[in-house]
């Protein structure tokens, strides 16, 4: 496809969506499919072809809105009005009211925090395009900074835009990318690779599901861009098996693209040649991991290698790879759109942009939401999030899944950006954000965790497969009832030892669901330890005689 | 031949000099430094895992494993420090938590890598709860046996079978706490259908896990030196 | 000088470890000058004495009368030495603790018994859950690794106390 | 008929192997390709039997332990044929915060079934998997790959007997 015919193609779709009077986006992403939107969205189209209004009414499956609390979820005549808590049966109505006043007892107002408050760079445009349309993306200028970044840049001009941007990795770590991106490009291999990490492993997060399944081009787009500027050709996107939603929409995309030209050899008719093919992760948590990932997409058991040499140096069949979260890959498009200046002019001073967070647990507005760094906790949670489920009281909220922390009311109002997170004990992690109240005990919180780093623990060092598993033994004595100071106080030492002595991140982080349980709800622990007693009465601990016993 | 750089450093204070290719370990060793190890072992590939062989080096605070990581020019390298000693104690601790390690009745008494180097790290006793999980014993092969109470899974065996012998009858099923060898789709090892009984295994085992049949208590000396050997008759590069 | 008080505990050990301290042979007279043995199996004394200074302890601790001893041992004692790998790890008497304790009785008292085998109920201590090591219960101030710990280990800790030191054995002993 | 249903057997057969094939021509049967493969073979048996993995390690020249280390290493891969009916029970933060303990119980009471197993008589299998996303709904529950959610042990308890009544 050359440059005009590219440029034609948008131009088209744009002609063809001015066309329509009016558009009724149904969200499609898998929380709102879950609760029947794609069955919505049939009855709607039949509802249309019905009153025969094909030809003013646009009907676009989209994706994430946000608010998956209030789901499924339709956004009519972009933003006019928005119907929450949708069911198949109220298509008709929907539909009839399309020239007239909209059905109130569906609609949801778009004037308060959990909308107004965010803002929204990796989710751009997210419920604004049609999941499964190359077309409706190119509509709304897709695949043009590509095509910037090829016909207008030299890659080191592009990595410059990614330096001064400040972006920094998406996937927890938060090592910058223009610096990750940099080592990549100079170093010498014969060949060079782009992976894009989509291996979603924390319990209660799913920013990357929902970024691929809405705007699936946007990250392919993003993956192009590094590898035209690190000088890769070939690109994996490593997925779990378990977001089937995800991998159909990004097999698609791809699909799509190959046809358009927008990814393979001779991109856009400019010399660049870059492929890109979907791997399947397979149930591990630890293939988050990035030499982990390596050996999964070399089709080896999932386990970490010793860093250095870093992927970047050898990875991918010992050749210089660039890893980058989906998120991470998400803010690329807008950067090189608007520049890194702009993107660096968001956030605080080491933290720059937004990030995105999926909000769950004892919240009222439970969903996804991307918010600017610096923001404070409690803003996040009491204003967007909308605050507590009725009745219960805020306890912590958990960021970082099971390598972060909880966090307690007395540190809401801290700003949420990497550093401070971990001053506490948590960490950014990929964006997993549970709220916990009152009805949950502290330390079954960490034996949860605890459980889940023990599972999932790929077992080549020692301190992760066997640390985990003596952890674990403690909390379950603790939470029945039959432990003892002395068995905190091991506790205490397995988590330094697993901490320092592990091969890889998550054993070295695999103590920080316990030490900041710790930290911050001491007592709790104190109390099921002395009392034999769970505050918020989750544990059931043995009657004194059986102990002893 | 390509000229081979000279790197100089520091190890446990004293200077020492390398080549570049070298790891700390072996460095270390050229030097008559000693650094306790258990997983590694001349003639296989490095993997890393019983993090036995971790250092400090100056100016990081993260442990880093000797066995692969490479010399740097200028570095400072400590190999015994009273937070590494703690550490090694507490990781060999764990290994004999982990199975069912009797060294009373074990066919490799007083030749035990493990046993070995609970003395070694002045281990006097072990203060973690014993896991005592339930595992069997695979005594289908004519000639040797697999005592998974005594395993503690460094996959010596493992590598060796893969890179030595060729064979890759053994390998390591499921993960974490749950992992343990197997031979071929988890057939005992009398079926296998892939084993040469070549018997590199059981001489690579650190420990008494595997062993030749004929052995009792304190009766199983393992011989390793044939692995150098034959990683420099094939022209490997190590 | 006042000779130092000496007890000697078999709690579940094989008793090797007994046999160990005896094998000091003639250094056991040297031993005898420095040390009142106030309680032994080898010695007859029923009642467990008040201000013990050291105790051998030999053995796991497996069954509710192990239990009560090392208990009363604790609170008579200046300083309990775990005499050997039972003490220590629980060694052999701990390979049963992956079974539960009625498939061990049966396993010992019936099916490998030819005639009618029964589970003893009477008169005999009930084993508990699990043997554990001597620490698990109580503090213990020294090790003595081993399965025996040999005589000359024996001997050099035991004159270490006497001179009023703490051994040091790490570099002189080892398990198995 | 014994010989038409013989052959209608086979061909379906063949039609999965083929499938297989496709997936291991696809990556040019390379080594790095027994993930990929090992998808597509579950995905077209159900599971990964003896027979399945030996013909996989025999294509891609892959050694047959390291075929079983990688199939059992991936919690996603099942070596067991599973029940008729599957209820698969999310285990993320949101929804074990929000009650998958008690959901887990009631299934063990009333079918004697654990997570990762089938019942006696093949026809529920319970697995669990580490987050499927729908936070919104904990705790969340697939019955036969339909997510729903927020429901009470009891209720679930009620759709399960439903969803094998069905059949019968």
């Amino acid at each position: 496809m050359t440059h005009e015919e590219f440029i034609q193609l948008g131009e088209e779709q744009r002609k063809k969506n001015e066309q329509y009077k009016h558009s009724i986006d149904v969200c499609v992403a898998a929380a709102c499919v879950s609760m029947q939107s794609d069955k919505i969205k049939k009855s709607i189209e039949d509802e249309v072809k019905k009153k025969e209004l094909g030809t003013s009414c646009r009907i676009r499956g989209v994706g994430c809105m946000g608010l998956c609390a209030e789901g499924p979820l339709i956004n009519i005549d972009n933003g006019k009005s928005l119907y929450c808590n949708v069911k198949e049966e109220d298509a008709q109505e929907i539909v009839s009211a399309i020239d007239k006043e909209p059905v109130e007892r569906l609609k949801l107002s778009a004037d308060v925090p959990f909308f107004n408050r965010q803002l929204k760079i990796a989710l751009e445009d997210s419920c604004n395009v049609d999941t499964e349309s190359l077309d409706d993306y190119l509509a709304q200028d897709g695949y043009e900074a590509l095509f910037d970044v090829l016909t207008k840049m030299s890659p080191g001009e592009a990595l410059q835009e990614v330096v001064k941007s400040g972006l920094r990795g998406r996937g927890g770590g938060g090592y910058p990318t223009g610096l990750k991106w940099s080592t990549v490009q100079i170093a010498v291999t014969d060949k060079k690779y782009v992976i894009c990490n989509a291996d979603e492993g924390d319990p209660g997060a799913f920013m990357d599901r929902a970024m691929l399944e809405s705007n699936p081009h946007k990250i392919l787009e993003g993956m192009a861009i590094a590898g035209y500027v690190v000088g890769a050709d070939q690109g994996y996107i490593y997925i779990r098996a378990e977001y089937p939603l995800a991998i159909k929409r990004l097999r698609n995309a791809i699909k799509q693209a190959e046809r358009k030209n927008l990814l393979g050899n001779n991109i856009l008719g400019t010399p660049f040649n870059f492929g890109i093919e979907i791997r399947l992760g397979a149930g591990a948590f630890v293939c988050g991991e990035e030499t982990a990932l390596i050996a999964s997409i070399e089709g080896q058991r999932g386990s970490p290698r010793p860093r250095p040499p870093y992927p970047a140096e050898s990875g991918l069949w010992e050749e210089s790879t660039l890893i980058n979260n989906v998120e991470t890959f998400a803010n690329i498009v807008p950067i090189m759109k608007k520049g890194g200046e702009w993107f660096a002019s968001i956030g605080t001073e080491k933290s720059k942009g937004t990030k995105v967070f999926a909000l769950a647990g004892s919240i009222k507005n439970t969903g996804l939401i991307e918010v600017p760094m610096g923001i404070s906790l409690r803003d996040v949670v009491f204003d967007i999030g909308g605050g507590i489920l009725e009745g219960r009281k805020f306890k912590a909220v958990q960021t970082g899944g099971p390598s972060g922390g909880c966090i307690p009311e007395s540190h809401l109002d801290m700003p949420i950006d990497y550093e401070s997170l971990i001053t506490i004990g948590s960490m950014m992690g990929s964006g997993g954000m549970i709220v916990i109240d009152d009805s949950s005990c502290m330390v079954d919180v960490a034996k949860f965790f605890m459980d889940f780093c023990q599972s999932e623990s790929c077992g080549k060092c020692v301190p992760c497969r066997v640390g985990t598993a003596q952890m674990h033994t403690i909390l379950e004595k603790i939470t029945n009832g039959s432990a003892g100071m002395h068995d905190f106080q091991l506790l205490e030492e397995l988590c330094d030892i697993v901490k320092n002595t592990s091969l890889c991140g998550l054993g070295q982080s695999a103590a920080n669901p316990i030490l900041s349980t710790i930290k911050f709800f001491r007592e709790e622990y104190l109390s099921h330890i002395h009392d034999k007693h769970c505050p918020a009465g989750v544990c059931k601990i043995k009657k004194e005689e059986e102990v002893i016993s | 031949m390509s000229k081979v750089r000279i790197k100089t450093l520091k190890i446990d204070d004293r200077d020492v000099g390398a080549r570049e290719d070298q790891t700390i370990l072996e460095v270390a060793r050229d030097n008559g430094i000693h650094i306790p190890t258990l997983c590694q072992l001349d003639g296989l590939t490095n993997l890393g895992g019983c993090r036995l062989c971790l250092v400090e080096i100056k100016g990081s605070n993260k442990l880093l494993p000797s066995c692969v990581t490479a010399v740097e020019e200028g570095m400072e390298v400590s190999t015994n420090t009273e937070r590494l000693q703690k550490h090694r104690r507490s990781i060999v601790e764990l290994f004999f938590t982990e199975r069912n390690h009797v060294c009373a009745v074990c066919v490799s008494n007083n030749n035990c890598e493990l046993q070995n180097l609970a003395k070694q790290v002045g281990m006097t006793h072990v203060h973690f709860p014993y896991m005592y999980p339930a595992l069997s014993v695979d005594a289908t092969h004519d000639r040797f046996a697999l005592d998974h109470n005594r395993c503690v899974l460094c996959t010596r065996c493992v590598r060796v079978c893969d890179e030595i012998e060729g064979a890759h009858t053994l390998d390591v099923r499921g993960r974490g706490i749950e992992a343990y060898i197997i031979t071929d789709l988890e057939q005992v090892w009398g079926e296998s259908e892939t084993c040469t009984s070549c018997g590199k295994c059981v001489n690579v085992c650190p420990t008494g896990a595997l062993f030749e049949k004929n052995k009792s208590v304190a009766e199983m000396k393992k011989q390793t030196k044939f692995l150098p050997y034959l990683t420099m008759m094939r022209g490997a590069r190590r | 000088m006042t000779k130092l008080k000496l007890a000697t505990v078999w709690l579940d050990g094989c008793s090797g470890c007994h046999m160990s301290f005896l094998d000091l042979d003639e250094k056991i007279i040297e031993i005898a000058e420095k040390f009142d043995i106030v309680y032994s199996p080898l010695v007859d004394m029923k009642e467990y004495p008040e201000d013990v200074d050291v105790v051998l302890v030999e053995g796991a601790v497996s069954s509710d009368e192990d239990y009560e001893k090392i208990l009363k041992i604790r609170k008579r004692s200046k300083a309990i030495i775990a005499f050997g790998d039972c003490a220590i790890t629980a060694n052999v008497p701990s390979m049963r603790n992956r079974f539960k304790v009625d498939e061990v009785l049966k396993r010992g008292f019936i099916e490998t018994n030819t005639d009618n085998g029964v589970i003893p109920n009477k008169n005999i201590p009930l084993l508990r859950e699990r043997a554990v090591p001597v620490y698990e219960i109580v503090d213990v101030e020294i090790f003595l690794q081993g399965c025996p710990p040999s005589a000359d280990l024996i001997y050099y800790a035991l004159s270490e106390l006497a001179e009023g030191r703490i051994p040091d054995v790490k570099e002189r002993a080892k398990f198995g | 008929m014994e010989l038409a249903a013989k052959k209608k057997a086979e061909s379906t057969k063949d039609k999965r192997k083929k499938l297989v094939d496709a997936t291991m021509r696809r990556h040019g049967h390379a080594s790095h390709a027994l993930i990929e493969t090992l998808h597509s073979v579950q995905e077209v048996y159900g599971y990964l039997d003896d027979d399945a993995l030996h013909y996989v390690a025999q294509e891609l020249r892959v050694p047959l332990s390291k075929v079983y280390g990688v199939a059992t290493f991936y919690h996603f891969f099942t070596l067991k044929p599973q029940g008729e009916h599957t209820c698969v029970i999310c285990t993320g933060t949101a929804c074990y915060i929000k009650g998958v303990p008690a959901i887990l119980h009631a299934i063990k009471e009333n079918y004697n079934v654990d997570a990762g197993d089938t019942s006696d008589d093949g026809k529920l299998s319970v697995l669990t998997a580490r987050c499927i996303g729908s936070c919104g709904l904990a705790p969340a529950v697939v019955l036969d790959g339909e997510v729903t959610g927020k429901l009470e042990p009891d209720t679930l308890i009620e759709r399960i007997g439903s969803m094998i009544k069905n059949d019968a």
